[in-house]
């Protein structure tokens, strides 16, 4: 017997609003990645369960792979920011980083 | 068609992406060639469109998001083709205009491109969504073009600007979700909405969210400070686009969008908009009497010419409607022009300051009776198409608000004085030794200037081909408000 | 194939050759009238920068083929006893159409033979008197710029028509009086000569906007035939805005101020836009649109005004022509006042006198101006009166045709000026029988042909008589101007001496001629003519013992009027008055409202905008630079914003928006 | 089947809790590597193993090993450490408040029974993405391409100096 839907959707929520804390309140910018890709988990977690409780043939973990691609792409090119950060700034501090300040 | 024009820059831009920065003589003929292109086909579906049948032509329908109900649905009718004209040459000219741009060429083009298809999407876009897409596409990167190659207060200018747009966006996101749901039918096809008379008391509650996002971009009055800055923060081509194009998508969004929608509404809140914009003309007018720099001249003349435009609007009769659209067409050319040779004075004399300048008559001949043209064309001279635009928003808003009319008309007056105490404080007096070495404008700058110059010309002498073009979009319209003929 | 371009093309040329003397009448004869000037106007604008003789060559022969075709169309018409008329949409949106064409009748075709002689001779005259002027080029084109502008002010069978050559004649007068617009002088009397107008354009303008809806048309024709039937009071109104576009391009009070400084313009230009031509545009206007003014359709008070405005023009122009001492300044006074004079007679409701006038001044008052330009010439560009003299000798043919202008102004018979002067007093005499303001319109009309002779004889003797004076220094900013030699002591050349003498001709006959050949109802009065010609021989007279006798030293007038000869000579204090208050008034408030701009409504807007952040503290700490603070206000504004939609019982998945994929 | 359910979500909620709350950046990151793993056995109580099978390959595998290299490349002092700033109570009552909405509006619904479980077959997924969804494919590819040559670029610069 299955589980019913909203308690996966709960689990996602969860993993996403874990995640949005992490973004918000974390200094370290790889710690900050990686609650984003929390987030980004809690939405796939959504897609997939969605896709077999409504029955959308497939498109939901077709989507999520593509989430999951992205996720990919975004972690690699985030990463690499935040070591060039840290050789030039010698600091992966996010509160540090106010350059954009109007 | 249609949608080979709208995307000829953006491939364009595309195609730059890819050449080396360093190739800057190809970058420039690529971004000739596209607009060039895009103004081909502008003028071909002028010419291809059928008067006779008018209407919604050249219509593509594609499923978009099929979910919402979204589709890529492009056409044009009378109005449309109007302000794609108006684009694809500004864009040609703005492109020669900044021939010698030097500074990150290769990003300022690609910009450019990018945004000039936001604004030919927002013209020939007849799906709500698409149109509000495009209409960010062309916003976003006007305020990298400023605070990247802008001067005075660059940063403050851009940031405004944005803000400004930015939050005239959110009222017409909010607007269009409101008719979204409010339709029952639950699409943002525009075609299958307009076909829709929707409740008087549901349209004073929605006109205002539509009409003052669009406003804004206008700009109406109070809402019009960030556009001078703006102007004047700009470089040349994209001064150009802002006052000669971008400003026409916020009156073009309220003709097609509000007034379509919501006659009854735009209505009775005509008066009211009569009056702000009448307040526009003159008070642009006079504003523009007391700057200093001759960027905020033109910047204020805009605002106050752009009054003309909603009061043509708020006419409610063919004649205004269709002189507020040949208004902004012919401002669009006019301050296009201005904007171009503005920037041959700054690049030349390293100020725009009107005091420190005069006499450069004599240095720059050519720069100086183009300018002077547009000045006059601006101060609304028979024999340019400023002129037939004026009447006929004159004519049409003499007939509604006879006493607001006369007031805007007194304009005229003011404007005759600040426009040509401006030309003759820059270009006229005696010669200064400081600007004997100034150039004059050269052939690079003289297609730009030259085709501005020929249509501005060319419409005023003979404007009815323009004239019954537009004419077909606006009458089913005023047919639809119930208007004065 | 090449339908329409052939025919076209065989039509031009035949209206080309139409005036020499092809047989069959080309319709598009008149509309060349427009195109060939503008065309000549174009390539001498653009092409033949390098090329000034060419340039100067291609005006005059538009010229002289404008005027062979004017003289052909005046037989022609005057043969019909008719008017062709021919009119195209030229614009038609919605309710509103307006209409280009032309209308050829007698008044039109009068016009166009003064208005192409006139052009032709002061272009012949041009060709000397700008000799070397770099600008020589650029000054054609401008002419024929007017010229092609006033046939087609002249020609319009409507309204629209005229406005649109009214201004475009305004922006030829500017780009004339600004034509050395490396001086300062000139550029700001073309702004404010094309502003001032501008302010007369407005009235017209509104004047049309107002006829257009009530009558739906603007045609002359049609309104003549409609007038009757429309609402008097509209009327009156269209008529009294309508006449304030003719005061304004007609220097009349109180928008006159301009005229005189519009003589900072070549002195050519002079004579052909601010004394023939151009500034009797306001009268034509007036003439052509009558029937509106007529007292049947629109009441008396229209005429009324026309009639005062013209007696006080006429009255200030002529007594503060009598206090200057520049010569061009003395000769633009006298046309204020004898275009007062013109709409006097109009408001006499004599249209024919009115234009009459208008026709035989332009051809005196172009002779005087062109006789005073090879004047001041001849003494490098001094246009002091003080500082002439004698000139009679070295140049007796210009003071000869000087002489025969200024009689013929005064209205010495049988000059051309006394016919035409004495057809308007006639007419105003006519209405003054019972009626009061008319009475005293006659005085103000008999008091200035009296100040007229006296303060023309003042300028003749000043300039031609008497001993040559000193060369003073030359006026400053004057020096580069072309002109003789310093010493050369040659009279002026022929292409100046030739034109003067050819339009003496008509300054002396054509009043006799036109008497007979215009319809001039009105017949010579005995007493009036008589009563005239002795104030015009008494106003000699006192000039002659003021000036003539024994040159004085400095002007007698000075001492003998004190105060008034200031205000005279200040032209009433109109000028400062006037700048004053567009200081005050318009440079002020713009200054104000663009603080007000800056300030309150840019911070209001920013306020109500919920963007008063862009500043001060506020903005140090909500714009940080800190990505995460964003971050967090907007995290938490979309779900605010979702709370307050659930809080208002909305569902968070309508039913609607889940459909099966 | 549910109690397993409950199993891999808790270890998964857990785990990520831990990411937040662990000292040691490194340990953050361990425990970032076992939230995914639980979650792909999250997947396949839902039939989609080869999604599971991806997750674990890609997460667990990839992006867990570069944030450990990312820890190890970064400076000590705060490379190894976990830190909260100086808005974390606003950003925890934020999270919360989500939270709350989202299970708020989730809960009530009534939603659809699930059909019978069903494995997904990864030659039918393949399938789909080569023809109906090919362009996303191909967009996706061509983005990881573009941050692969970006990655290597930024990464590259901040080295030289």
């Amino acid at each position: 017997m299955s589980p019913p839907l909203h308690h996966y959707l709960i689990l996602a929520a969860v993993l996403f609003c874990l995640g949005l804390y992490g973004v918000l309140a974390k200094r370290n910018a790889i710690v900050a990645l990686m609650s984003v890709e929390l987030m980004l988990a809690g939405v796939n977690l959504n897609l997939v369960a969605f896709d077999r409780y409504l029955g959308s043939r497939y498109l939901g973990q077709v989507f999520a792979l593509f989430t999951v691609s992205v996720a990919a792409a975004e972690a690699a090119v985030g990463l690499a920011l935040v070591i060039a950060l840290a050789r030039r700034r010698n600091s992966v501090d996010l509160s540090e980083f106010t350059d954009l300040s109007g | 068609m249609v949608t080979a024009m709208v995307f000829a820059p953006l491939a364009a831009a595309s195609l730059l992406l890819l050449l080396p920065a360093n190739r800057r003589l190809a970058i420039r003929v690529v971004a000739a060639l596209a607009s060039g292109l895009s103004l081909a086909l502008a003028v071909y579906l002028c010419f291809a469109y059928d008067q006779r049948l008018g209407g919604v032509q050249f219509l593509t329908r594609l499923r978009w998001i099929p979910v919402l109900g979204a589709f890529y649905l492009v056409g044009a009718d009378g109005i449309s083709l109007a302000m794609v004209l108006l684009t694809a040459l500004v864009l040609f000219a703005g492109v020669f205009a900044s021939w010698r741009m030097e500074e990150r060429d290769k990003e300022f083009f690609v910009l450019l491109l990018v945004l000039v298809t936001g604004v030919f999407g927002v013209f020939v876009s007849f799906d709500l969504l698409l149109f509000l897409s495009f209409y960010e596409l062309a916003v976003i990167p006007m305020y990298l073009l400023i605070a990247v190659w802008g001067s005075t207060r660059k940063e403050y200018a851009a940031y405004k600007l944005t803000l400004y747009l930015l939050a005239g966006s959110v009222l017409l996101i909010l607007g269009v979700i409101l008719v979204y749901f409010s339709t029952g039918m639950l699409t943002f096809d525009f075609l299958a909405i307009s076909g829709l008379r929707f409740d008087p008391a549901l349209q004073r509650r929605l006109f205002p969210f539509l009409f003052l996002g669009f406003a804004v971009l206008v700009p109406m009055w109070p809402f019009h400070t960030w556009s001078p800055d703006g102007h004047a923060a700009a470089p040349t081509a994209v001064s150009m686009l802002h006052a000669g194009v971008l400003m026409k998508l916020g009156a073009y969004g309220v003709i097609r969008v509000a007034l379509t929608l919501f006659p009854t509404a735009a209505r009775a809140w005509s008066p009211l908009i009569a009056a702000l914009c009448t307040v526009n003309i003159l008070y642009g007018a006079y504003v523009a009497l007391a700057q200093k720099d001759l960027k905020y001249v033109i910047g204020y003349s805009s605002v106050s010419h752009m009054g003309y435009v909603l009061l043509g609007i708020a006419s409610f009769t063919a004649a205004g409607l269709t002189g507020a659209v040949f208004q902004m067409f012919s401002h669009g050319v006019m301050t296009g022009l201005f904007f171009a040779l503005v920037g041959h004075v700054y690049a030349q004399a390293h100020t725009r300051e009107i005091a420190a300048l005069g006499g450069l008559a004599k240095a720059m001949p050519v720069a100086a009776t183009t300018f002077a043209i547009a000045a006059l064309a601006s101060l609304g001279l028979p024999g340019l198409s400023s002129f037939v635009a004026e009447v006929l928003v004159f004519f049409g808003a003499f007939r509604r608000f006879p006493a607001l009319a006369v007031l805007g008309i007194a304009a005229i007056v003011v404007t005759a004085s600040y426009i040509l105490r401006t030309t003759q404080q820059v270009f006229f007096g005696p010669p200064q030794e400081r600007y004997a070495g100034a150039k004059d404008a050269r052939t690079v700058d003289l297609v730009g200037l030259f085709l501005l110059l020929g249509v501005l010309v060319g419409f005023g002498l003979l404007p009815q081909p323009l004239v019954g073009l537009i004419s077909t979009g606006v009458q089913p319209l005023v047919t639809r408000m119930g208007g004065m003929p | 194939m090449g339908g329409i371009p052939a025919q076209l093309g065989r039509e031009f040329w035949q209206a080309l050759a139409w005036p020499l003397g092809a047989a069959a009448p080309a319709p598009a004869a008149p509309a060349l009238l427009v195109v060939l000037p503008a065309l000549a106007f174009v390539l001498a604008g653009l092409s033949l920068r390098r090329r000034p003789g060419l340039a100067a060559g291609l005006a005059i022969a538009v010229t002289a083929w404008s005027l062979v075709a004017s003289a052909r169309l005046f037989l022609t018409v005057r043969l019909l006893n008719g008017e062709l008329v021919a009119s195209y949409t030229w614009v038609a949106a919605g309710g509103v159409r307006l209409e280009a064409g032309f209308a050829v009748n007698p008044l039109t075709a009068a016009m166009l033979l003064v208005v192409a002689a006139v052009s032709l001779l002061v272009q012949v005259y041009s060709t000397a008197y700008l000799a070397g002027d770099p600008g020589y080029s650029r000054y054609f084109a401008y002419l024929s710029f007017f010229t092609a502008a006033m046939f087609g002010l002249v020609l319009s069978p409507n309204l629209f028509q005229l406005y649109v050559f009214y201004e475009l004649v305004g922006l030829a007068s500017f780009l004339l009086i600004g034509f050395w617009h490396e001086e300062p002088g000139p550029v700001a009397a073309a702004r404010k000569a094309f502003v001032t107008t501008r302010l007369g354009d407005f009235g017209l303008l509104l004047g049309i906007l107002l006829l257009y809806w009530h009558a739906r048309t603007l045609d002359f024709t049609r309104l003549a035939w409609l007038a009757p039937e429309l609402d008097p009071a509209v009327l009156r109104l269209v008529a009294l805005l309508i006449f304030a576009g003719a005061a304004g391009k007609s220097a009349q009070f109180p928008l006159h101020v301009w005229l005189p400084d519009a003589m900072a313009g070549p002195t050519p230009v002079s004579a052909l836009i601010h004394a023939a031509t151009m500034v009797a545009a306001g009268v034509f206007l007036v003439a052509r649109a009558f029937p509106l003014f007529a007292p049947a359709v629109a009441g008396r008070l229209p005429l009324l005004v026309v009639a005062a405005a013209g007696a006080v023009t006429s009255f200030l122009g002529a007594t503060a022509a009598t206090a200057q001492d520049d010569v061009k300044r003395v000769l633009a006074y006298s046309t204020v006042s004898q275009l007062g004079l013109m709409m006097l007679g109009l408001g006499a409701q004599s249209s024919t006198a009115a234009v009459f006038h208008l026709i035989t001044h332009a051809f005196f008052k172009s002779l005087l101006f062109l006789g005073a330009g090879a004047a001041i010439r001849r003494c490098h560009h001094e246009q002091d009166i003080w500082r002439m003299g004698g000139l009679a000798r070295p140049m007796p043919l210009t003071a000869l045709a000087f002489a025969v202008g200024g009689l013929s102004l005064a209205g010495v018979p049988p000059l051309s000026g006394f016919y035409s002067k004495d057809a308007i007093l006639l007419a105003v005499l006519e209405q003054a029988r019972g009626s009061r303001p008319h009475a005293a319109f006659l005085t103000v009309g008999l008091a200035v042909s009296a100040l007229t002779a006296f303060y023309l004889a003042r300028l003749f003797f000043l300039i031609f008589t008497g001993a040559p004076q000193e060369e003073g220094p030359v006026s400053p900013g004057r020096a580069h101007r072309p002109g003789p030699a310093p010493r050369e002591a040659a009279a002026a050349p022929p292409a100046m001496t030739v034109p003067l003498l050819l339009l003496a001709v008509p300054a002396a006959v054509l009043g006799y001629f036109g008497q007979r050949l215009l319809p001039v109802k009105e017949h010579l009065n005995q007493t009036l003519a008589g009563g005239t010609t002795a104030l015009a021989l008494a106003g000699i007279g006192a000039a002659w013992l003021l000036y003539g006798r024994r040159r004085p030293a400095r002007d007698p007038l000075v001492a003998a009027l004190g105060p008034v000869h200031r205000l005279l000579r200040s032209g009433y204090y109109l000028d400062d008055l006037y700048t004053r208050l567009g200081n005050y008034l318009v440079r002020g408030l713009a200054a104000t409202l663009h603080r007000f701009d800056r300030t309150a409504v840019d911070g209001l807007v920013n306020g109500v905008a919920g963007v008063v952040l862009l500043s001060g503290r506020t903005l140090r700490r909500v714009q940080g630079g800190w990505v995460q603070r964003y971050l967090l206000y907007l995290v938490a504004a979309v779900f605010l914003a979702l709370a307050a939609w659930l809080w208002h019982g909305l569902e968070l998945y309508p039913a609607g928006g889940m459909g099966r994929w | 089947m549910t109690a397993v359910f409950w199993f891999l979500a808790g270890v998964t909620v857990l785990a990520a809790a831990g990411v937040m709350a662990l000292p040691n950046v490194f340990h953050a990151s361990l425990c970032f590597a076992l939230s995914f793993f639980a979650l792909a056995g999250v997947y396949l109580t839902l039939g989609a193993e080869f999604l599971a099978a991806i997750q674990i390959l890609i997460y667990t595998g990839a992006i867990a090993v570069i944030i450990a290299f990312a820890v190890m490349l970064t400076p000590p002092a705060i490379g190894h450490s976990n830190l909260s700033n100086r808005q974390r109570l606003w950003a925890g009552a934020v999270a919360l408040l989500a939270l709350g909405l989202l299970a708020g509006g989730l809960v009530p619904v009534r939603w659809p029974e699930p059909g019978p479980l069903r494995a997904t077959s990864a030659a039918s997924l393949g399938e789909l993405m080569l023809t109906r969804y090919v362009v996303p494919f191909e967009v996706a590819g061509f983005i990881l391409l573009v941050a692969l040559i970006a990655a290597i670029t930024v990464a590259k610069g901040a080295l030289k100096p």
